[in-house]
């Protein structure tokens, strides 16, 4: 009888943890669904779903980092002058020193991480609450980015800069890329289900891990399809996508990321099971400060060109990003797949309104208005 | 001498006589140094003042009205001779121009008039005229057709001013229905990648049927400029911009984009830097010129701004020393440059 | 066998305010279950935690051998590398995480670069059997009650290589049938020849386990003995330092006929509309003390939280307070009505931990330190001194944070918390978990004073001897029902646990 | 025996409390030393203290309220854009409807209370938490205020606007006041310390409570004496210490402010004790929102103007001058004295920095920095 009650149990749990992030994917839709029917369907072009993923890139970026410095239970608010920083120091490098767009790419990550190691210090070895450190660091990064660049625009980075921002994967890769994950998640669910049945493991019913398998394999396959109808995977997106499967991995499958959800959900209890809480506090920060240093040459690589404002006030959508896809700002809950469906959905607001063309003052407001009323929804699923 | 009770009535000289030396002092305070242009106007206008012997302090407000008010204030309790402004907000200084007319320190307006209290002197170029001349030069070339609108900040007033401007020149061709505004939007924070997002949209929406953008700055204009570019659209599809940034005339020089509104930042630079020590010295401004502001007519020392589209980059930038010949046309093959 | 194992000499360890340890000695043979007893704050905790390296080498002054061999640890994982575990005695489990993922959080599997899963929950399954839990472990820590979670941690210890397994309060929140469970398992590790370092204020439970007794009081080692040549009265006297005659002061008490609480037919639903307990009749007189006894999971702390508004959800059935029938929708109605709730989980529930003393008496009756509406500083320390000298609390002064009180006195200060507010029903659940001998005593001396003076008492205990050594009148619950009641003289124990247990009686 | 041990840990408890407002203060002094070195006195000149109090007041009257939503365990992002909104409908009603003065005051109070109530009623009625809710109405207030103003800068009060944030109270009644509160003062530690004595509780060395009395005496009748020798004490600086005092009798007088400390520090305990947590959190925000009304006619006045940007950012300020002045973002914890000196070291630093003639980007760096550095010492302080 037991084991009966625990089966129900367990089979209902899934099913609500599946509505939680379907809850996402319906706002989503239900988004997408209203700007389509005010843009005459060109919301859902070929071309603007390109533009969208394009533009979507740089806040899903910061938001992937973002997950992992919430759910340590800290926030980080010098993301945006990080992106500025280490963008504009990418541009000095290469249009004033002349240095190569690997090595230029490879040193803003550096800074990026180094600046991380700073914030992460103050934070793990010195106690300063989070918000404060990255206060202060944006700030202080602000200043030496227009210290840096005396106020000036930088601009006209070589081609081969400027592509990792606008250029496109080809059709035939872009296929054969969607093929092979197809392929992947098909043997993976096969594997898992045996192994799990070896295991006398719980086994959810078939219908729903085929079921699951069959729609992630046919968004996938569309997506593709709508992107290579227009020019093919943009390449900010599938950064995207390598970042987001990387710490998707990191997150789930290694001790580092588990330990990042010990620490952020009981503190004490991760440091009474021997977690070394302020070195792996440190790392989150670091690997934030990376990647807000990949989202700094995305930004240059897109605009060819480092302003002083660059990144301005990013730290705002990006944490957005990861509360709208289900992170607890209370720390130790959080997805990088609800984070990178956060920043699509904030994308998403961001164009289908300009491209409504609606007056910047109702910008503002329905934006403000959809992000209360998002996180709203996803409470009250939650609770239901 | 910090005491509110001495007010005699030639504070001008009697402070220079105070403080050590013969030195005059002129307070500059400037409404954001974070950018480019604001600090080409600084190096000017320092090297003129002190070239005439005087000693400048100068603040930056960063954007913010109500810092760059008490910075003022800041300045003011430093023995002022002059003070010269550019302010943020036209009309958000009138107190703290009050305070310094309460001490008999001189104050100028520079770039931007200020509303509502006594000043001795405004140079300037005019915003709205900056807006009418990028109209008029993409009107020019291009009377009719598809028209875009990209706004600087929302939340700043000179972006008002510029559109107010444009829409001078372009509302009378609306009306007959030549020109058809396919669109209106502000990048916010005038954010380059802003303005790529909303080009992005906007070419989307509109099928690239776009023939002109009205972009009120370089900064906004560069990055419609990369969404214009991914399209093939680039050198396509006019564009303006405005403050003749490096970028923005090096895109000028590539053909990327159509003209940019360039300030003679040194004229005006130095102009104020001349007017200031006057003023400091005690002595009168005359003009031409004047312009009320609400409160009174202000001696108006008007400099004309320059539309600079290709032809004239030579005459105009390069000349002036504002950028350097190679600057210009780093990216244009030696055979192609003038 | 007779070789220590462990040996701590000369510890001493002091916090900014308390020395907590003073030159304690401390050692333990191997294969041994070695108690260690004494009351609330006499530094037992502190002392695991010295051992197991949460204070640090250089943070404590003294010295341990491990096999002889001197070891300092600087962290918790060089401990645990050198074969000590330790269960603490706050529960030290991520609420969000799995089983699983608790079971090995700092664990070898778990420090490898890529997670082995498939191993880890064969594992868990493994050290899920032992503690005699049959769940999945990819449920969620917090989805279990609070005895489940006990006993996963002591799962989690069993995880791991060990030499020396140090528990530290694991029974607090168990019930007898878990007791029974962890019983043999030590028993079984005994054999095996696991050291034991046991802590509990269960005396019971340790003279049934332990092959010897350490106990410490103020910090200081009073003796070591072995079991043999110990009683329970011994052991008691040496932890208090003077002679308890009888655990429970039970005093015969006039009980009026009026009905302080009448509940009829009550049945009330949890938020998504669950039944949480059903048709349950009931009354508590003036003066009497109800204990209600049940196994863990009866229900008996959601019927009162449900009474006394704390619960969102549907209530059906009739609720008479003093003759007069109430709608409680909040706690605040509840407490208008005079109606007191001693929560389970101080810590939680029943406390605000970085405020002071004083403060946290006087949370509920804040009107009575108020004049014209305006808190007097004065008349509030007064009242808080008044209330906590008769709870006989000992703290150094009353603006210290109750966070940094030991557990009984914590406790007291809920008490107080309560009682300042002159309640007419006291609803008491567990109020002894966690608390030593003499503190208990005192909290049941404090039980007898407010019956005499027509305070209606509910004492909820999973301790059965508690239960039928204080009350009046026993009610038993089972599975959100109440199925057995009996008068104080019907009372056995095993006529409760029968009831407790599913098979019913009811006069 | 007990007894004695009891007398000497509290004066020793009581020396530590003290020594951590201290520092405190002693990072100001510190500050005030520095600056006032660099720029050969200025810096403590009359005109230049009265320049920091009149601007230290928009932030500190919004630290304020701010102390009070951080210690109820929650956060306001949304303050500037109230700030910009309630000025500049106050700037509205006044400049084009010809509203008079004091009803313009009050209707941007009602206004602000009101924008609380909103935010209020989302966390506390809705759950939504309070980062966003505010995020949201940081995006909302600001878009409000671009369209009714049409992004147009309304300027030109009517004088008495004006004067609430450019006048000075005179000599003699700002002297009266100030003699007032030391009597006041004195009376009150006579007082008190009979009382005490009646009860049999414990006193403190009369050296000590005397001397602090004499202490802040001296201070009061000193920055009167400076602030009188330039023009006077300034009214922002008037309306910041009466909202200040009143503030400080609310959270430590009064039931409402002794439940926002309990409901900040263990809301499921509160709740238990109860304690109304929804309304309480309501009434938090409503406050907050009526003080950033206040702080919006301040900037008004101060600017004689009400523009489109006012405002922006100010949440950072408030929140910095909070926690600088120890108030724990985990809620429960936290002074409305120490948020008015943490205002003032703000605006120190500011201050100091344009006297100076730093440049802007030194700006951006310093201030970073020296918030990082005065929350660290703080930090260290409290654990010594
Ligand atoms: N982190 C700390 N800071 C200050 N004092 C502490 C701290 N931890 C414990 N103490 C104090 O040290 C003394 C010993 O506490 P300890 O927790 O070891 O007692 P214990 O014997 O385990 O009591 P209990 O039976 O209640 O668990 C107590 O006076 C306690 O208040
Ligand atoms: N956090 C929780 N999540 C899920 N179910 C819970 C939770 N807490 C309690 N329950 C369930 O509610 C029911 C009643 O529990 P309750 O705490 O009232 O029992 P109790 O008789 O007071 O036992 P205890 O000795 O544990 O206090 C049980 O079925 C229990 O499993
Ligand atoms: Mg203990
Ligand atoms: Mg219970």
């Amino acid at each position: 009888m037991i084991n009966e009650q625990t089966i129900k149990k367990e089979s209902k749990l899934s099913f609500k943890f599946d509505l939680q992030s379907y809850t996402l994917i319906l706002a989503l839709i239900f988004i997408a669904i209203i700007f389509t029917f005010f843009t005459g369907g060109e919301f859902l072009s070929s071309r603007n779903i390109s533009n969208l993923f394009t533009q979507m890139s740089i806040i899903a970026v910061l938001a992937v980092g973002m997950t992992l410095v919430i759910v340590a239970g800290h926030i980080d608010l010098s993301v945006g002058s990080i992106v500025g920083v280490t963008g504009g120091i990418a541009a000095m490098l290469q249009v004033w020193q002349g240095w190569s767009t690997p090595v230029v790419v490879l040193a803003a990550i550096i800074i990026g991480g180094l600046i991380g190691l700073w914030q992460g210090w103050w934070v793990a070895y010195r106690a300063v609450p989070a918000f404060i450190v990255t206060l202060g660091g944006m700030l202080i990064f602000r200043g030496v980015l227009i210290g840096l660049s005396d106020g000036q625009t930088i601009s006209s980075l070589n081609p081969s800069f400027k592509q990792i921002g606008n250029s496109y994967l080809p059709f035939i890769p872009g296929y054969i890329i969607a093929a092979i994950a197809v392929i992947l998640m098909i043997t993976f669910t096969v594997n898992s289900r045996r192994k799990r049945k070896e295991m006398g493991l719980l086994l959810l019913p078939s219908v729903i891990d085929y079921g699951k398998v069959t729609v992630y394999s046919v968004v996938l396959v569309v997506i593709t399809y709508m992107l290579n109808r227009y020019l093919g995977i943009p390449i900010p997106f599938l950064i995207v996508v390598v970042i987001a499967l990387v710490f998707m991995f990191i997150t789930t499958k290694t001790a580092f990321g588990r330990r990042i959800y010990a620490i952020g959900g009981n503190p004490e209890a991760a440091a009474l099971s021997g977690i070394n809480i302020k070195r792996n506090t440190l790392y989150v920060f670091v690997s934030m400060g990376a990647l807000a240093g990949v989202a700094g040459v995305l930004l240059t690589a897109r605009l060819n060109a480092a302003t002083v404002s660059a990144g301005n006030s990013y730290e705002l959508d990006a944490i957005a990003a990861c509360v709208i896809g289900g992170t607890s700002l209370m720390g130790g809950k959080g997805k990088i797949f609800g984070a990178i469906i956060g920043a699509l959905i904030m994308a998403s607001i961001d164009n289908g309104m300009s491209m409504m063309n609606i007056g910047a003052y109702w910008q503002y407001i329905v934006k403000g208005l959809i992000l209360i009323l998002a996180v709203w929804v996803d409470i009250i699923s939650k609770n239901k | 001498g910090q005491d509110a009770g001495d007010s005699s009535k030639d504070t001008g000289k009697a402070n220079s006589s105070d403080s050590a030396g013969d030195k005059l002092k002129i307070g500059l305070s400037v409404s954001d140094l974070t950018l480019e242009r604001w600090q080409h106007d600084r190096d000017f206008f320092v090297a003129k003042a002190e070239e005439m012997g005087a000693e400048v302090v100068v603040q930056s407000a960063n954007g913010d009205e109500a810092k760059q008010l008490s910075q003022i204030q800041n300045m003011l309790s430093q023995d002022l001779d002059a003070l010269v402004i550019i302010a943020i907000n036209s009309d958000s200084l009138s107190t703290v121009v009050e305070q310094a007319n309460a001490e008999d320190v001189p104050v100028l307006a520079y770039d931007r008039l200020i509303n509502g209290a006594d000043i001795s002197a405004y140079v300037s170029f005019d915003n709205v005229r900056v807006g009418e001349m990028q109209a008029e030069y993409l009107v020019n070339l291009k009377p009719d057709g598809n028209y875009f609108l990209m706004g600087g900040s929302p939340t700043d007033n000179n972006a008002k001013m510029f559109r107010e401007g444009q829409m001078n020149i372009i509302q009378p061709l609306v009306d007959k229905g030549d020109i058809t505004i396919v669109g209106d939007q502000w990048a916010k924070d005038w954010d380059a990648n802003e303005a790529l997002k909303i080009m992005e949209n906007a070419l989307t929406a509109n099928k690239n049927n776009i023939d002109v953008v009205v972009a009120s700055n370089d900064n906004t204009a560069g990055g419609a400029i990369q969404a214009l570019e991914a399209q093939g659209l680039a050198g396509k599809v006019l564009i303006s911009g405005q403050d003749a940034d490096l970028a923005g005339v090096q895109r000028i020089a590539d053909g990327l984009q159509t003209m940019t509104v360039y300030k003679p930042i040194k004229a005006i630079a130095e102009k104020s830097a001349e007017v200031a020590v006057q003023l400091a010295k005690g002595e009168e401004v005359t003009a031409t010129d004047s312009v009320n502001n609400g409160q009174m007519d202000v001696p108006f020392i008007k400099l004309d701004p320059i539309s600079v589209g290709k032809d004239e980059l030579m005459t105009t930038v390069i000349e002036d020393e504002f950028h350097s010949y190679d600057d210009v046309y780093k990216n244009v093959p030696e055979s192609d440059r003038p | 066998m007779t070789e220590y194992v462990l040996e701590m000499k000369g510890i001493t360890k002091e916090f900014p305010s308390v020395k907590a340890l003073d030159n304690v000695t401390f050692s333990v043979r191997k294969g041994e279950i070695h108690a260690l007893c004494g009351e609330n704050g006499a530094g037992k905790s502190t002392l695991m935690k010295v051992l197991s390296g949460v204070y640090p080498a250089g943070t404590y002054s003294g010295k341990i051998l491990i096999k002889g061999k001197e070891a300092s640890f600087k962290n918790i994982k060089e401990s645990q590398d050198a074969g000590v575990a330790i269960i603490y005695q706050e529960l030290a489990l991520v609420g969000e995480m799995t089983i699983a993922e608790n079971l090995f959080l700092g664990h070898d599997l778990m420090r490898s670069a890529v997670i082995n899963w498939n191993e880890i929950y064969k594992k868990s399954v493994v050290a899920l059997e032992k503690v005699g839990l049959d769940l999945d472990p990819q449920m969620k820590v917090s989805e279990l009650t609070v005895g489940k979670q006990q006993l996963l941690e002591i799962a989690k210890a069993l995880t791991k290589e060990t030499d020396i397994l140090i528990l530290d309060e694991p029974t607090a929140a168990l019930t007898e049938s878990d007791v029974a469970v962890l019983i043999k398992l030590l028993n079984e590790l005994r054999k095996q020849g696991v050291t034991c370092i046991y802590i509990s204020h269960k005396l019971g439970e340790v003279m049934e386990l332990a092959d010897s007794v350490t106990i410490l009081r103020d910090g200081q080692t009073i003796s070591t003995n072995s079991i043999e040549y110990l009683t329970e009265e011994m052991i008691i006297t040496k932890m208090v330092g003077r002679e308890l005659t009888e655990l429970f002061p039970y005093e015969v008490h006039e009980i009026s006929d009026d009905n302080v609480l009448l509940v009829e037919n009550y049945t009330s639903y949890n938020k998504s509309g669950k039944k949480v307990v059903s048709n349950i009749n009931f009354n508590v007189k003036k003066g009497e003390i109800v204990g209600f006894s049940g196994l863990m999971g009866a229900g008996r702390s959601e019927l009162f939280i449900s009474l006394f508004g704390g619960m969102p959800g549907k209530k059906e059935g009739a609720v008479k307070l003093n003759n007069k029938t109430v709608t409680i929708k909040s706690p605040a109605d509840a407490i208008k009505e005079g109606f007191a709730y001693v929560s389970e989980d101080r810590k939680r529930y029943g406390l605000v931990l970085g405020m002071d003393i004083a403060k946290n008496t006087t949370l509920i009756a804040l009107n009575k330190v108020m004049k014209l509406n305006v808190i007097s500083q004065a008349l509030e320390v007064r009242v808080a001194e008044e209330i906590t000298t008769k709870m006989k609390l000992k703290a150094p002064n009353l603006d210290i944070e109750v966070g940094k009180l030991s557990g009984g006195n914590q406790q007291k200060v809920v008490l107080s918390k309560w009682i300042m507010n002159n309640p007419k029903l006291l609803i008491l659940d567990e109020p002894t978990r966690g608390i030593d001998v003499g503190a208990k005593y005192e909290i049941y001396k404090i039980m007898n004073e407010l019956v005499q003076q027509g305070v209606g008492i509910v004492l909820i205990s999973s301790e059965l001897p508690e239960v039928l050594g204080m009350s009046d009148r026993i009610l038993v619950m089972c599975e959100g029902e109440i199925t057995g009641e009996f008068t104080r003289e019907e009372a056995t124990q095993e006529k409760v646990m029968m009831c407790a247990t599913g098979g019913k009686k009811r006069d």
